[in-house]
């Protein structure tokens, strides 16, 4: 494989920033943001150049490598430092270096009211630069570091407001339940290295070929509940919601276009475990199907907008993943889907934040209404975005899901039927509760708060949400020009199998999935056009909706089930530690005085007791010397 | 029949000679010398015949002999070994007993009668304490070199008499003192009673009175077992009281406490080296080979006696109690030398007891310093916050408690390391393991009083530490010096016994 | 002049400078006291150069008669292990001293004593690590009990005086057992070819030894380092003695002391007892994964600060063990570097908690809070500090934490996972106190509290700078450890599992 | 007569004296049961000298003669000096030293 020395700097750059920023403090105050955004920018070119580069070169050479430093190394457990550029990681740098410059762009006057913004600009850096690494890096275990840095950044982005103990706990609580993603990326690493002696991706694609089934069952599980953290997914997906508590930018880049994906990259990375390993595999597909639904059900019952907007991107990651699922089939379309949906979601995410920005920062739709007319930028990007989402040709997301919905389909048997159906109709619930974020929003009639004066946001936040739409316009139709994407990832991912027998021809799943598409419109339309919406959320309402309002009472089931116990637990060892293992020592000491005290009183003080006792002693000792002479 | 002149090897009889000499001529002093210079020509003649018995000692210390005199006092390397330490110990004790602070000034007198309370305005102080002493070293010296028993009961008595008088000694509290003293005198001639009547059946028994002789009979294996088990049992209850090991310790506390401190310091290390001294000759002489018979007793009685000493220590309020048991304690490791039974087993224990001597009456050379206007102070409530009073002299008995801990860098841990491995070489693992065991216990308190000088704070209540007599001052800085010495540098005095403690047969 | 023996006479010589400077003068005596504990870590880094990594024998080797007729020698060297722990403890011993430029005031007794302590602290921090002589290393791992216990109770805090006595007992009850230990293994080496304490020859002794015997051997040692390590349930002592003393001396404590017990388990328990060793695995690993989740738990439950670390400590310290005994050279290195990384990320800890805990006067988690806003470079460095204790990939501790996972796992796949649980649980217990300390609104009470000042910020800076550093190149670590412990496996008969799958592929 | 009667004398007179140095309370009785006991080993030397046919037996018992006498002087001293200043020879008076 050809080696480079400039893959560093695409990580060095955005690094370097954050360092700069964070140990330069407010002295940095005036420049911070623009030597973030433009180190941010200057990776992105490297990017491009990088790019560049692979097209020159053969199909069979694109991929590039650099090894900088071995960084562990004992025993037989060698991992470098090493960095690893093919076609399936410049797609993401390019999306995230990207994406990533365009919403510092747009934060520099989202934020500048804020009196720290140069740190929030500085936090945007380190994620930059984690989530390179992660994309980058040659083996599992660097991708561990990168998988935990962007932890780590989004848990310093969520709690970017910390002052609110809300948004705290909500930090928190996503470290946490990453933690325990994380766990399963250990687990996966540990077998990996203890079943085939190595954690590189190189080595263990190698030695997959040969390894049982068993241990890249294994592997692959666990892999999938590292995805399942990160991406927010079923059953670690309660934190995403609450993550909303940061920034709306951060909302943008981290929580849709790029973190909450690197699930998905994980597991096409994987692809050679998981094509090995159909148990694994399967359980892939079942957690995107159970997602896909999951989110698509909690989207339609929420009222604040970016709750709404994080639902829908569960949703879509659970495309995504189920995409991911179906094998070689899958895992370019899985792919394709997470670049288009990097675009319109930000996009959208952008277009929330805008709105936000002109009606003072609120959130619930209740209190929206015919923003239309005040914000018509914001409300164009945001519809292309809509549209696309909902996957009106020609729009990107038209192209991406519906090639999902069609790969489910043809997975083949009962199982094809039953995860085409799930992706049909979470398409039909995503155009749904979609359109009633947009009808809410932007159409219908005014619901505002007294001394609302709703206004378009300034040109450094529509240009980049201007930029986003069109790609949310065209991405689509490009990737799919001849199978461009497809046959771009096909020396990573494996050839892109076309099942033979198809289950149903694709026009016909194109037909199903726009006839779903307009019910769901169709139903939202009459349901909040037509009829005037209440400006708080109605109690008398069915059962599913407050069940779906609590987000399918998933915090009330961790609480339930993790939290309760482990208090429970944790204060009763408290309580052990102090009375049992530490009485039991204090214990010891009172039995020593116990004993002390009670033969003190052998000491009466009288001498004819001493003589007596000298007098048993010597009987004694007579007696113990006969016994043993005798 | 004719008589035969007895043969008597001044040059080796002579440090017990000088001391005796001295005595005398201490009585004499007592008796016709003015008054006033009194005191002084005492402590000078004291100091003076001890140093030269010691001068004599050294120049005959490489000669050995069975018959110093008439094979009733064996001479050989051990036995200038204790010797040696017994004088030096007499020797720093001697200047504590100097500071007449702490001595009555008419022990005859009926304590608060007007008799008294005029010797002390006229300053008319006896100081029979000084040929009292110097009684006592003569017969510890005797004690651990005497070969025969007659030798072994009579030096007994000669070290024993005179220590119940200098019990009864004391200035203040003297009822305590009295009674310490008579607790001391019946329990001493009770035990020393046994003593005779195991002598009479070892005689029974070997129809020898030599150890030389009943070390012969036990070999030869002839004569009646019975006698043997009876008169080993009874010596040793004579010469267990003595250390007091237990159950035989119970004197020891009471008169610890009643006795004039710097007396205690004496007795709580000169007597300990002096009956260990003879404990060590006769069972490793002349009862070695009826090992089977008495070990298993001792080892038992060893165990009990780290043990309880130790525990009851912990509760203990009075300092020189508490002390009391700390040596009951001492006594439980020192037998664990005399059970190894081993060359080892001597030297340890031949360490051990110079180490343990040496501490002791530094220690209790410290606590004749904290008084309050009625005298010393020794409840150890009243010692809190002593390291704050006067940090020096709190370092240094806490200095002294951790050696007798047994932590490194005092001498105490290299005896203890010592005596116990010898005993483990020898099979005792029972003794090791009590032993740790009674240590860890017995670090409780030690530290308990460590805590109670540094990290409580003064009670105000007029106890304080006095300036120091010049001579106490050189007692306190020499047992302190040499304690960390011996900690750090054993090596010479370890090879010295090594190379010159041995029992002549 | 040897490295070693001059790295240990230049803090004692330090002290004594000390000692001289009149107790007014503190300024002089901390400077002196700085000066003192720069040189050394500058003595410890040449030495650091100057080391042949690829040479696995001992280094800087010194051998001197000591107590020649007990085989004692003073006799110090390194290895790579060794060498790793010295070289943390010289450069934890400036960092304190600087970061605790007043911890000194406000005790007992002057800031004199204080630093003569700490410096002589230091110097048996060395030679503890540096002995190859067995009785040598427990001088030094008795002795260095001593200097802590004044400095936890002189200088501390709360129920400093109970605290340092509970810390004092436990561990002298552990070194008792050990003693024992020693003097068994003393007696055996006499049967074998002479007394001798040196851990080479006794590293052979265990092929004359009886299961039983070194089982019970290999525990006396055990049970010292467990206690001294704190491996659950031997570990209350811990979390008393780190909420009394001063950040500083905890720092010492968790930081260094601690180490001597893990450090033990591998120079010790392994070398000279491999079949025990192996015997006992199974049950050393479940107490270490109990020490693991209990010790997390209990940080989790914590409410005051410096209990929290030191609870987080008894859960690093289950991964050492569990590193330690899962007998892979990955689990070794992991262990050893672990012992490393958390001397530093605690050092940071404490020392930052002692930072809040003097501004705030309140070590209660629950009265901060708000501080990011408030002390913005206290509220970074004690996040730093805390992500490199939860073991965030790209610090130091990640490294080791992963190497012990991964080690462990091949040979232990068990222990290795249900310890795996515990990295959610350490998010759990650094996360809660940031979040109420440094997070949420400003509190009452906190809102004008300073922020570090200068001398504070150069005390941390190099400590969070290693933590960084050795997150991403611990390969200059790494090439030092690796030989040492691949040579005690070796020794050990230990060979790495071979991955399952392509054995034979 | 066979001499070993005398042993059994001896023992007897022994186990009489040690006893009564516990039971009786007067100082001056207590002492002289411990001379009793003395005389019971002077006994018992005599006895084994007749025996075993040697001296030696009855030289021990001079020195212990000696000895006694030498016991008496201290413990009367000290006996009367304890009487004067409390009025009583009871051995159990004086116990203010305990525990």
């Amino acid at each position: 494989m050809t080696t480079s020395t400039s893959l560093v700097y695409l990580i060095a750059l955005p690094l370097l920033g954050a360092t700069i920023l964070l140990l330069a403090g407010r002295r940095s105050d005036k420049w911070g943001h623009l030597l973030a955004t433009a180190l941010s920018a200057s990776s992105f070119g490297v990017g491009l150049y990088q790019l560049s580069q692979m097209l020159n070169r053969p199909t069979e050479e694109r991929g590039v490598s650099q090894k900088l430093f071995s960084w562990i190394s004992v025993g037989s457990f060698n991992v470098d430092a090493g960095l690893l550029l093919d076609q399936l990681s410049i797609c993401f740098v390019l999306l995230i270096t990207g994406v990533g410059t365009l919403i510092h762009i747009y934060s520099i006057s989202y934020m500048s009211h804020d009196e720290n913004r140069r740190r929030f600009f500085a936090y945007l850096n380190l994620f930059i630069a984690a989530m390179l690494l992660l994309v980058l890096g040659d083996s599992y275990l660097n991708l561990y570091v990168g998988w935990e840095g962007v932890g780590l950044a989004s848990y310093l982005l969520i709690g970017f407001w910390n002052q609110k103990p809300a948004y705290a706990t909500a930090s928190k609580k996503a470290f946490v339940m990453n933690r325990v993603g994380d766990m399963g990326l250990s687990f996966a690493i540990m077998i990996a290295f203890a079943t085939l002696g190595t954690v590189s991706f190189s080595g263990v694609e190698e030695a997959s070929h040969t390894a049982s089934k068993a241990a890249l069952t294994a592997i692959g599980i666990m892999l999938l509940v590292a995805a399942t953290g990160k991406s927010a997914q079923f059953p670690l997906q309660a934190w995403l919601g609450d993550a909303m508590a940061g920034p709306t930018p951060v909302s943008a880049l981290i929580h849709a276009a790029t973190m909450v994906t690197a699930g998905v990259y994980l597991i096409v990375r994987s692809n050679f475990i998981f094509d090995a390993a159909p148990t694994a595999q399967l359980l892939v597909v079942i957690v995107g199907a159970i997602t896909l639904m999951f989110g698509a059900l909690v989207g339609t019952a929420k009222d604040d907008i970016k709750k709404a907007l994080a639902a829908s991107t569960m949703s879509q990651i659970g495309y995504m993943v189920l995409g991911a699922g179906l094998g070689p089939a899958g895992y370019a379309f899985a792919i394709m889907h997470l670049l288009t949906h990097g675009f319109f979601k930000a996009g959208m995410f952008l277009g929330a934040g805008s709105v936000m920005h002109g009606m003072n920062d609120q959130v619930d739709m209740r209190r929206y209404g015919a923003l239309r007319k005040f914000m018509p930028i914001t409300f164009i990007t945001f519809g292309l975005g809509y549209l696309a989402i909902i996957g009106v040709p020609p729009f990107a997301g038209f192209y991406s899901k519906d090639a999902i919905i069609e790969t489910a389909f043809n997975a083949g048997g009962v199982k094809g039927i039953l995860l085409g159906g799930t992706a049909l109709l979470g398409a039909a619930i995503t155009a749904f509760y979609m359109t009633r974020v947009m009808v809410l929003t932007f159409t219908s009639k005014e619901r505002w708060e007294d001394n609302q004066h709703p206004h378009e946001s300034p040109i450094l936040m529509w240009l980049p949400m201007a930029i986003l739409a069109i790609g949310s316009v065209t991405t689509g139709f490009l990737f799919t020009r001849g199978h461009a994407l497809v046959n771009w990832l096909s020396p990573v991912v494996g050839e892109h199998a076309e099942s033979e027998e198809m289950l149903l021809q694709p026009m016909v799943v194109s037909g199903l999935a726009l006839l779903a598409v307009a019910i769901g419109v169709a139903i939202a339309v009459m349901k909040y056009q037509r009829a005037d919406v209440e400006t708080v959320a109605p109690q008398n309402v069915s059962i599913f909706t407050r069940i779906a309002r609590k987000d399918l009472m998933q915090d009330s089931f961790n609480e339930a089930v993790f939290m309760r116990p482990g208090q429970a637990l944790t204060s009763l060892l408290v309580k052990g530690d102090e009375n049992v293992v530490d009485g039991a020592v204090r214990g010891i000491g009172r039995t020593a005085l116990g004993a002390g005290a009670s033969l003190r009183k052998t000491q009466t003080g009288f001498a004819r007791s001493y003589a007596a006792l000298i007098l048993i002693g010597a009987i004694a000792l007579i007696a113990g010397i006969w016994v043993v002479t005798q | 029949m004719t008589f035969t002149a007895p043969v008597l090897n001044y040059a080796q009889l002579a440090p017990m000679l000088i001391v005796l000499g001295g005595a005398l001529i201490g009585v004499l002093i007592e008796a016709f010398g003015p008054r006033a210079s009194r005191h002084a020509s005492q402590l000078f003649i004291t100091v003076a015949s001890l140093v030269a018995a010691f001068a004599a000692l050294v120049r005959v210390r490489n000669q050995s002999s069975v018959d110093a005199a008439m094979g009733s006092v064996g001479f050989d390397g051990a036995g200038v070994l204790l010797q040696g330490t017994i004088l030096i110990i007499a020797l720093l004790s001697v200047f504590l007993i100097a500071d007449q602070e702490n001595f009555t000034a008419l022990a005859a007198a009926v304590p608060g009668s007007s008799e008294e309370r005029e010797s002390l305005q006229l300053d008319l102080r006896v100081t029979e304490v000084y040929p009292l002493t110097l009684f006592a070293v003569a017969g510890m010296l005797l004690f651990p070199v005497s070969t025969d028993l007659i030798t072994l009961f009579v030096a007994l008595e000669m070290l024993s008499l005179p220590l119940y008088l200098m019990a009864g000694l004391s200035r203040r509290r003297r009822l305590m003192s009295q009674e310490s003293a008579l607790k001391y005198f019946l329990l001493g001639a009770f035990s020393s009673a046994f003593l005779l009547f195991g002598v009479a059946y070892l005689y029974g028994y070997s129809n020898s009175v030599t150890f030389a002789g009943i070390q012969a009979s036990i070999t030869g294996g002839s004569g009646n077992d019975v006698f043997l088990l009876l008169g080993i049992a009874f010596i040793s209850v004579g010469l267990l009281f003595k250390v007091g090991a237990v159950p035989f310790h119970a004197w020891s506390p009471d008169v610890y406490q009643g006795a004039p401190t710097a007396i205690t310091g004496f007795m709580a290390a000169a007597t300990k080296v002096a009956a260990f001294g003879a404990i060590l000759r006769i069972f490793y002489v002349a009862f070695a080979n009826a090992e089977w018979q008495w070990k298993p007793a001792l080892v038992l009685i060893a165990i009990v006696t780290m043990v309880f000493g130790s525990v009851v220590a912990i509760t203990q309020r009075d300092v020189k109690r508490m002390l009391a048991y700390s040596s009951i304690a001492h006594a439980g490791f020192l037998l664990a030398g005399v059970i190894a039974l081993s060359k080892s087993g001597l030297d340890a224990s031949i360490f051990y007891l110079f180490a343990y001597g040496i501490a002791t009456v530094g220690a209790f050379g410290v606590v004749t310093l904290v008084r309050d206007s009625a005298g010393e102070v020794t409840d150890l409530n009243r010692w809190s916050g002593l390291g704050k009073r006067s940090p020096l002299v709190a370092s240094v008995f806490a200095f002294f408690l951790l050696a007798f801990a047994g932590i490194p860098l005092t001498s105490g841990f290299i005896g203890k390391f010592s005596i116990f491995s010898a005993a483990y070489e020898t099979g005792s693992t029972a003794i090791l393991i009590a032993g740790v065991l009674s240590s860890a216990i017995a670090a409780f308190f030690y530290i308990r009083v460590i805590v109670l000088m540094f990290f409580k704070d003064p009670v105000e209540d007029g106890t304080s530490v006095v300036i120091p007599s010049a001579l106490t001052t050189t007692t306190i800085a020499v047992t302190s010096l040499i304690t960390l010495i011996l900690g750090i540098f054993p090596a010479p005095l370890i090879n010295f016994i090594e190379s010159s403690a041995f029992f002549i047969r | 002049m040897n490295a070693l023996t001059s790295m240990m006479l230049l803090p004692l010589l330090g002290s004594l400078l000390v000692a001289v400077i009149p107790s007014d003068q503190t300024l002089r005596i901390k400077q002196a006291a700085l000066g003192t504990t720069l040189l050394v870590a500058i003595s410890g880094v040449m030495a650091w150069f100057k080391f042949d990594s690829a040479n696995t024998s001992f280094q800087f080797v010194q051998i001197a008669q000591w107590i020649p007729s007990f085989g004692i020698n003073y006799a110090v060297g390194v290895d790579g292990l060794a060498l790793v722990l010295i070289l943390m403890s010289v450069l934890l011993a400036p960092v304190v001293v600087l970061a605790g430029w007043n911890e000194s005031e406000g005790g007992r007794w002057s800031a004199k004593v204080f630093y003569i302590l700490i410096l002589v602290l230091e110097t048996m921090m060395i030679g503890v690590f540096a002995a190859t002589d067995v009785f040598l290393f427990y001088v030094f791992f008795e002795a260095m009990l001593i200097p802590v216990y004044f400095l936890i109770g002189g200088y501390g805090s709360g129920e400093r005086a109970a605290a340092a006595v509970k810390f004092l007992l436990y561990s002298l009850f552990g070194g008792l057992l050990m003693l024992a230990s020693i003097i068994g293994l003393y007696v055996i080496s006499g049967t074998h070819g002479g007394h001798t304490f040196d851990i080479g020859q006794l590293s052979e002794l265990h092929k004359f030894m009886s299961p039983t015997t070194q089982n019970l051997l290999f525990l006396g040692f055990f049970i010292a380092f467990a206690i001294k390590a704190p491996v659950w349930p031997l570990h209350t002592w811990l979390p008393d003695a780190a909420a009394a003393a001063t950040p500083g001396t905890s720092v010492l404590l968790l930081g260094v002391l601690d180490k001597v017990g893990t450090f033990g388990m591998i120079r010790f328990c392994l070398t000279l007892f491999p079949d025990a060793s192996k015997t006992f695995t199974p049950v050393i690993l479940v107490f270490a994964v109990i020490s693991i989740l209990y010790g997390a738990f209990l940080a989790i439950g914590a409410r005051d600060i410096k209990r929290l670390i030191a609870y987080t400590s008894i859960s690093h310290f289950g991964f050492i063990t569990m590193g330690i005994f899962a007998m892979t050279t990955q689990g070794h290195s992991g262990a050893t570097l672990y012992m490393f990384n958390h001397g530093f990320s605690t050092a940071a800890l404490f020392l930052v908690a002692g930072w809040m805990i003097s501004r705030r006067g309140s070590s209660t988690i629950a009265d901060f809070g708000g501080l990011q806003r408030v002390t913005p470079v206290m509220a970074w460095s004690f996040f730093i500090a805390g992500m490199s204790s939860l073991a965030l990939p790209g610090l130091s501790s990640f490294v080791s934490e992963f190497l012990v996972l991964v080690g462990t796992y091949t040979r232990y796949p068990v222990a290795a996972v249900i310890a795996t649980f515990g990295i959610v649980l350490a998010a759990l217990y650094i996360l809660i106190p940031v979040q109420k300390a440094l997070h949420g609104p400003t509190t009452p009470g906190n809102e004008n509290l300073p922020d570090l000042n200068l001398r504070e910020k150069i005390a941390i800076a190099p400590v969070i700078a290693v933590i960084v550093a050795l997150g991403f190149y611990p390969a200059p670590l790494l090439n030092v450890i690796n030989p040492a412990s691949a040579h005690v496996l070796e020794v050990q008969g230990f060979t790495d599992p071979v991955p399952s799958e392509s054995a034979g592929k | 007569m066979n001499p070993y009667n005398y042993l059994y004398v001896s023992a007897l007179l022994f186990t009489i004296g040690a006893v009564g140095v516990v039971v009786r309370r007067n100082a001056i009785v207590v002492f002289m049961c411990v001379e009793l006991m003395l005389n019971a080993a002077n006994l018992t030397l005599v006895t084994f000298s007749r025996i075993n046919g040697t001296l030696d037996g009855q030289v021990v018992a001079f020195f212990t003669m000696v000895v006694a006498a030498c016991e008496v002087v201290v413990g009367l001293a000290i006996i009367v000096t304890i009487y004067r200043s409390r009025r009583s020879a009871s051995v159990d008076d004086a116990s203010l030293l305990k525990r």
